[in-house]
C-alpha cells in the first residue's frame, strides 16, 4: 500500500503540488484526474523521486521513503511507466529489460514471466527500441517497469496515441496485475478509459488533491467531470 | 630522401599521434557523451598522467621498463581518481549546468596546472622507453633490375613507436567492448541516453558519472603515459592534447565513439602530414578554423547523423 | 473580411502527422475557439500561424499577405500576438517591465500604455513586483495583459485558463468578450464554460485534422465531437 | 532620492572618486589603477554580452587583440601617429566582431562557448604565423615618441591616468546609458527569455548581432588604449588566457551589473598581484577563485550587494 500524505514540490522556485494526500491500496486501481497542468505527472515524478520532496511524507509499505534518492525508492518495488514510454531507445528490446531486471537483481523467471505477457516483444527482443510500433513501444515500456517486479505500479497516460485493440491489451495486463495485488496508480485523459478500469478516482486541481470518489459513483455525475476535466 | 618515403615517414609519425589523440578524445568524447558536459581540463589530466608517469619510474629506478610498466598502471588509476573526486566535489555541485561546468572545469585547468608547476616544475623531463629498437624500412623503386627494395637513409621507425600503435588499439577495442558487451557499459549507456530514466530503474547516476569522469581522465592519462618516451613531460603540455581532442570530437560528431576514432585517425594523421608540407602553425590555423565553421555549419559532425 | 487563412496546412514530426491539411479561415472581429483532445495538434497548428514552427506543407495568409515563410518576429509585426501554453514571461523582470517590452516594440510610451494594460487583467497594484513572483494564475494573466499591450489584429491565446479560479475564470470571461470590439481572438482553451460563452465559431480538431466547425451550440450537440472527447457515441 | 537618481549618483561617484584618486595616491598604485581602469573597459564589453546578454564568449582575446595589434601595427609599420591607430584599432574590432558574430551566432550554449574559443585560438595563431611583422611571443614595444596624442606625452603616469580614467568614463557612461535605452531593454529580455522576446516581435538575431559588436569594439578599444598606454603588444594578449580573465573579473564582480566589471577587475588583479609575490604560480588563484565563484557565489560582488544591499543596482 502506498501512501502519499501532505506532500509538496516543485520546479525552482515554483511550487507545483501542495499538502497532496493519496491512498493506493494493494490490489486496486486508483486513477488520478484532472486538467493539463493540474500536477498529475509532478504527483508521479514525486512518487518515483526525480522531484525532491519539499515536505509530507511518502510511506510504502508501513515504511518511509520519501527521504530516499531515486535511485534506491526504484529498488523498494515502484515501476514507473512514465508519459512518452521514454525508453532507451538506442538499446534493444532485451537490452531495455535487463536495465529493469537489474534494478531489484530480479532472476530469469522473471524475464519469462514477463515475457509471457507480451509475446510480441519475445519476437523482438534484439531488435532496437525505437525501430518498435507504438504499441510494442508501450509493451516493452509496461514490461521494463514489470522486471522490477513492482509493489506498487504508476502509469502515466499509457494509452496515449495507442489504436483501441493496442489499449486494450494494455487494460487487460494492468487488470491481470491489480488482481494479483499490485497496487496500480494510473493517470489518464480519456475518461472512459479509466471509468471501465478504475476502483476509485482522485481530482486534482492546482496541486491539491479535491474529491476521491469510487469509481462506480462517478457515472452519475457528469457535473464532477466537467468541473474538474472542463469537458 | 624523395618524396615518397617521405610521406611514408610522415604517416608513421602521424600514426603515433593518432593512437595517443584517438585515446584522449575517446575520453573527452565518453564524458561529454553520458555526461553531456565538456571538460576543459581534459588536457590537465593527459598532462597530468605524463608527469605521474616521470614521477613513478624515476621513483622505481632499476630496469626502465619495470618503471614504465609500473607508470602505465598507476599514473592513468591515480589521474581517474583524481578526476572522480573532482567530479563528487565540484561537478556534482553545479548539477552538471553545460556553462557552469565549463567555468568550473576552466578554474581545475588552472589549480591543476599551477600546482603542478609549483611541485614538479618548469621542466620538461623525459621518460626512458621500455625497449626502443630502430628498425630501418624498405622503400620499393624501380631500379635497373626492375622492381626492387632499398633502405632509404633516414626512414625508419622505433618498436616502441610501433607499440604505442598496438597498446592505443587494445584499448579502444577494450572500451568499445566495455561498452558494448558488458553490464557497466549497458548502465553507462542507459544513463546516457536517459538520465532520469535510469535513475527510476535504479541506476545510482551520480556514481555513474564519477566513473565516467575517471575513466575519460584516465584513458587521457594512458595517452599521456605512452607519449612521454617520444615527448618529454611538461606541466604545460595539456594545451595541445586539449586543442586537438576538441577538434576530434566535434569532427567525428559529439558523443559518438566510432566517429572520434575515425575522425582521431583522420585527424593525426593529417597533422602529421601536413606538418610535414606546411609549417605547424599554418596547419594548425587551417584546423581550427575548419572546426569552427563545421560547429556553425554542420553541429553534429562530419560524421554524425543530422537528428530528425 | 478574412483576417486569418490556413490553406492545406500539415506539419509531420517523423512519421507523426501532427497537423494534417487544415484549412482554417478567421474573419475580421471574430472570437474562434480551437478545442479538441490532448494531441490533436492544436499547439502545434498555432506554431505554425505564428512561425515557431515551419510547416511540412500548405499556405497561411493573414492581411490579405502570404506569411508563410516570414520568421516569427515579422510575423508578430503584423499584428499576431501569442501567449504561450506553458507560462513563458520575463521571471526576473517586474511586471512593468514585462509589458513595457511589449509596448516599446511598438513605440508607444511605456508610461501611459503599461499600467493601462495591467489593469485590464487586475495586476496594477502587482507592477512592481518580480514576475516569477506572482502565482502561476497571475502569471498567466500577465501573459495576456502582454498580448493586450501590442495592441494586435490577431490575439491567439492559448489554453489562458489553465490554472486560474473560478473567480478569475469569470473574470477572463468578461475580459474577452470586452476584446471583441477591438481585436480578433483565436482561443485553445479546454474549458468548455468558456469556450461556449465567449466563441463565435468553435473548430474542433481531432488526430491533427479538422474534425467539425460550427456555433457553440451546433458543436455542443456534434455526436462526433462528443466520441472524439468521451470516446462513446 | 529615486533610483535612477541614485545609481547615477552611485556610478559618477565612483568616476569622480577615481579621478580624485590620482592626486593622493603613491606611485605604485597610481600605476596599478591606471591599468586596472583600462582592464575594466575590457570587462565593460565582456560583460555587455555575458551579463547583459547572457552570451558567454571564451574568445574575446581576439576582440582585445584586434584593437591592440589594429593600433600597434599601424604605428610600428607604417608610422601612423595614435590617434588614427586607435581609430583604426577601434574598427578592427568593429569589423572582427561583425564577422565573427555573424558565424558564431548561428550557434547556441556550449556551442557558441566552443566556436569562440576556436576563432579566437586561431587569431593567436594568426598572430604568431605572421611574426615578422607582429613579433608573436615576443611581442614589441611602442616607443615613447610614438605615444603621442594631440602632443601630450602619454607614458607620463599623470596623462596616462588621466587618459585610462576617460577611456572607462566613456564606456561605463555608455553602457549606463544603454541599458536604460529599448535597445538595452531587450537584450536583457533576451537574456530572462529569448523565445519571449522573439515573440513579442523583435528580432533576436539582430540584437544578439549588435551586443556582439558593440562587446567586441570596446574591448578593442581597450586592447588598443592598453598598447598605447603601456607601450607594447604581444601575443600572449591573444591567448584563452586572455579570453578567460574577463570572464573571471564579470563573474568576480557580478554579471550583469554595472559596476560589476570595475570591483572584479580590481579585485583579481590585486589577488595576482599579492600571490605573485609568494609563487610563480599565480594562476593558481585565478583557478580557485574561479571554482568557488561557481560554487558559492554565482552573482559575484555586485550581484550579492544588489541582492542584499541595494536593489536598485542596474
Amino acid at each position: 500500500m502506498l501512501e502519499l500524505q501532505h506532500i509538496d514540490t516543485g520546479y525552482g522556485s515554483a511550487q507545483v503540488l501542495r499538502e497532496l494526500s493519496l491512498t493506493v491500496q494493494s490490489g486496486e486501481i486508483h486513477c488520478l484526474l484532472g486538467r493539463n497542468g493540474a500536477g498529475k505527472t509532478t504527483t508521479m515524478k514525486a512518487i518515483t523521486g526525480l522531484m525532491p520532496l519539499w515536505a509530507g511524507r511518502i510511506v510504502l509499505d508501513g515504511a518511509e521513503i520519501g527521504a530516499l534518492p531515486a535511485h534506491e525508492r526504484a529498488k523498494t518495488g515502484i515501476g514507473y511507466i512514465p508519459q512518452g514510454r521514454r525508453l532507451f531507445t538506442e538499446l534493444t528490446v532485451a537490452q531495455n529489460l535487463e536495465i529493469g531486471l537489474m534494478t531489484r537483481g530480479a532472476s530469469g523467471a522473471v524475464r519469462d514471466r514477463v515475457l509471457d505477457l507480451f509475446p510480441r516483444l519475445r519476437e523482438r527482443l534484439h531488435q532496437r527500441a525505437q525501430t518498435l510500433s507504438g504499441g510494442e513501444q508501450q509493451m516493452l515500456a509496461t514490461a521494463r517497469a514489470l522486471c522490477i517486479e513492482p509493489k506498487v505500479l504508476l502509469l502515466d497516460e499509457p494509452t496515449e496515441g495507442l489504436q483501441p485493440s493496442m489499449i486494450d491489451a494494455i487494460r487487460t495486463v494492468i487488470t491481470r496485475l491489480r488482481d494479483a495485488g499490485t497496487a496500480i496508480l494510473l493517470v489518464e485523459q480519456r475518461i472512459d478509459a479509466v471509468l471501465s478500469v478504475a476502483d476509485r478516482v482522485t481530482f486534482i486541481e492546482n496541486g491539491r488533491g479535491r474529491e476521491t470518489l469510487a469509481a462506480r459513483d462517478l457515472h452519475a455525475q457528469d457535473t464532477i467531470i466537467e468541473r474538474y476535466m472542463g469537458v | 630522401m624523395e618524396f615518397g618515403p617521405y610521406l611514408m615517414l610522415a604517416s608513421l609519425e602521424g600514426a603515433v599521434t593518432a593512437a595517443v589523440l584517438a585515446l584522449t578524445a575517446v575520453g573527452l568524447s565518453l564524458v561529454f557523451g553520458v555526461m553531456r558536459v565538456v571538460n576543459v581540463a581534459h588536457g590537465e589530466f593527459f598532462m597530468l598522467g605524463a608527469v605521474l608517469a616521470w614521477w613513478i619510474a624515476t621513483t622505481m629506478g632499476g630496469h626502465p621498463a619495470a618503471g614504465f610498466a609500473a607508470a602505465l598502471i598507476v599514473a592513468p588509476i591515480l589521474v581517474g581518481v583524481i578526476a572522480a573526486a573532482a567530479d563528487m566535489t565540484i561537478l556534482k555541485r553545479v548539477d552538471y549546468d553545460p556553462e557552469r561546468t565549463i567555468v568550473v572545469t576552466i578554474g581545475l585547468l588552472y589549480i591543476i596546472q599551477q600546482l603542478t608547476l609549483m611541485t614538479y616544475g618548469p621542466e620538461a623531463r623525459p621518460v626512458e622507453p621500455p625497449f626502443n629498437t630502430r628498425l630501418a624500412l624498405p622503400w620499393i623503386e624501380w631500379g635497373e633490375n626492375g622492381l626492387g627494395l632499398y633502405w632509404p637513409w633516414g626512414l625508419s621507425t622505433t618498436t616502441y613507436k610501433l607499440a604505442v600503435i598496438g597498446a592505443a588499439a587494445v584499448v579502444l577495442i577494450g572500451v568499445w567492448l566495455l561498452m558494448t558487451r558488458t553490464r557497466i557499459g549497458l548502465v553507462m549507456r542507459a544513463t546516457q541516453l536517459d538520465r532520469e530514466m535510469a535513475q527510476a530503474f535504479g541506476i545510482p547516476v551520480e556514481r555513474i558519472y564519477a566513473l565516467v569522469f575517471g575513466l575519460g581522465a584516465a584513458l587521457a592519462a594512458l595517452g599521456a603515459v605512452l607519449i612521454v618516451p617520444i615527448q618529454q613531460a611538461h606541466y604545460l603540455m595539456g594545451g595541445d592534447p586539449l586543442l586537438l581532442s576538441f577538434i576530434v570530437v566535434i569532427i567525428g560528431g559529439l558523443g559518438s565513439l566510432p566517429g572520434t576514432v575515425v575522425a582521431a585517425i583522420l585527424i593525426g594523421m593529417s597533422d602529421g602530414i601536413i606538418s610535414v608540407f606546411f609549417t605547424p602553425t599554418l596547419a594548425k590555423i587551417l584546423a581550427t578554423l575548419l572546426v569552427a565553421l563545421v560547429l556553425v555549419f554542420r553541429p553534429q559532425g562530419l560524421f554524425g547523423a543530422r537528428p530528425a | 473580411m478574412t483576417l486569418l487563412g490556413a490553406r492545406m496546412l500539415s506539419k509531420d514530426f517523423g512519421g507523426l502527422h501532427a497537423v494534417r491539411n487544415v484549412d482554417i479561415d478567421v474573419p475580421e472581429g471574430q472570437i474562434r475557439a480551437l478545442i479538441g483532445p490532448n494531441g490533436a495538434g492544436k499547439t502545434t497548428l498555432i506554431g505554425l500561424i505564428c512561425g515557431r514552427l515551419a510547416p511540412t506543407s500548405g499556405t497561411v495568409r493573414f492581411a490579405d499577405q502570404d506569411i508563410s515563410h516570414l520568421p516569427a518576429h515579422r510575423r508578430i509585426r503584423l499584428g499576431i500576438a501569442y501567449t504561450f501554453q506553458i507560462t513563458s514571461i520575463f521571471d526576473r523582470l517586474t511586471l512593468h517591465e514585462n509589458v513595457a517590452l511589449a509596448v516599446r516594440r511598438l513605440g508607444g510610451d511605456p508610461a501611459t500604455e503599461v499600467p493601462a494594460a495591467l489593469d485590464r487583467v487586475g495586476l496594477l497594484q502587482h507592477q512592481r513586483r518580480l514576475a516569477g513572483d506572482l502565482s502561476y494564475g497571475h502569471q498567466r494573466l500577465l501573459e495576456i495583459a502582454m498580448g493586450l499591450a501590442q495592441k494586435p489584429r490577431l490575439l491567439i491565446l492559448d489554453e489562458p485558463t489553465q490554472g486560474l479560479s473560478d473567480s478569475e475564470i469569470d473574470a477572463f470571461k468578461a475580459l474577452i468578450r470586452d476584446l471583441k470590439s477591438e481585436t480578433t481572438i483565436l482561443l485553445i482553451e479546454h474549458n468548455m464554460s468558456v469556450v461556449m460563452e465567449t466563441a463565435d465559431i468553435i473548430t474542433v480538431l481531432n488526430f491533427g485534422e479538422v474534425l467539425a466547425e460550427g456555433t457553440p451550440s451546433a458543436i455542443r450537440a456534434n455526436p462526433d465531437v462528443q466520441a472524439a472527447y468521451l470516446g462513446t457515441g | 532620492m529615486t533610483e535612477t537618481q541614485k545609481s547615477l549618483a552611485l556610478h559618477f561617484g565612483l568616476l569622480a572618486l577615481l579621478f580624485a584618486l590620482q592626486f593622493i595616491l603613491p606611485a605604485y598604485h597610481h600605476g596599478n589603477l591606471s591599468r586596472i581602469m583600462v582592464l575594466a573597459t575590457y570587462a565593460i564589453g565582456y560583460n555587455l554580452l555575458f551579463g547583459y546578454t547572457g552570451l558567454l564568449s571564451l574568445g574575446h582575446a581576439m576582440f582585445f587583440a584586434a584593437g591592440m595589434y589594429g593600433m600597434g601595427l599601424m604605428i610600428r609599420h607604417l608610422g601612423f601617429t595614435p590617434a588614427p591607430a586607435l581609430l583604426i584599432g577601434v574598427l578592427a574590432g568593429l569589423a572582427l566582431s561583425a564577422a565573427v558574430g555573424a558565424l558564431a551566432l548561428r550557434t547556441t550554449g556550449v556551442a557558441f562557448m566552443i566556436v569562440t574559443l576556436m576563432f579566437a585560438q586561431a587569431g593567436y595563431l594568426i598572430i604568431l604565423y605572421f611574426g615578422e611583422w607582429t613579433r608573436g611571443d615576443e611581442g614589441f614595444v611602442i616607443q615613447q615618441v610614438q605615444r603621442s596624442l594631440w602632443g601630450i606625452d602619454l607614458s607620463d603616469p599623470t596623462a596616462r591616468y588621466f587618459a585610462a580614467w576617460m577611456l572607462f568614463s566613456a564606456c561605463l557612461a555608455l553602457s549606463l546609458w544603454l541599458i536604460r535605452h529599448p535597445f538595452g531593454r531587450t537584450l536583457i529580455a533576451i537574456r530572462e527569455n529569448e523565445s519571449r522576446a522573439q515573440m513579442l516581435g523583435y528580432d533576436v538575431f539582430r540584437h544578439k548581432l549588435g551586443a556582439v559588436v558593440l562587446s567586441g569594439t570596446i574591448s578593442a578599444a581597450a586592447g588598443a588604449a592598453y598598447a598605447l598606454l603601456f607601450g607594447y603588444a604581444g601575443a600572449s594578449f591573444a591567448t584563452v588566457q586572455y579570453s578567460i580573465l574577463p570572464l573571471l573579473w564579470v563573474l568576480l564582480g557580478g554579471a550583469g551589473t554595472l559596476i560589476g566589471p570595475f570591483l572584479g577587475t580590481l579585485f583579481t588583479f590585486y589577488l595576482i598581484d599579492i600571490a605573485s609575490a609568494f609563487t610563480t604560480a599565480y594562476m593558481l588563484v585565478v583557478g580557485i577563485v574561479l571554482v568557488a565563484l561557481t560554487l558559492f557565489a554565482r552573482q559575484g560582488i555586485g550581484g550579492e550587494i544588489r541582492a542584499r544591499l541595494w536593489n536598485w543596482l542596474p
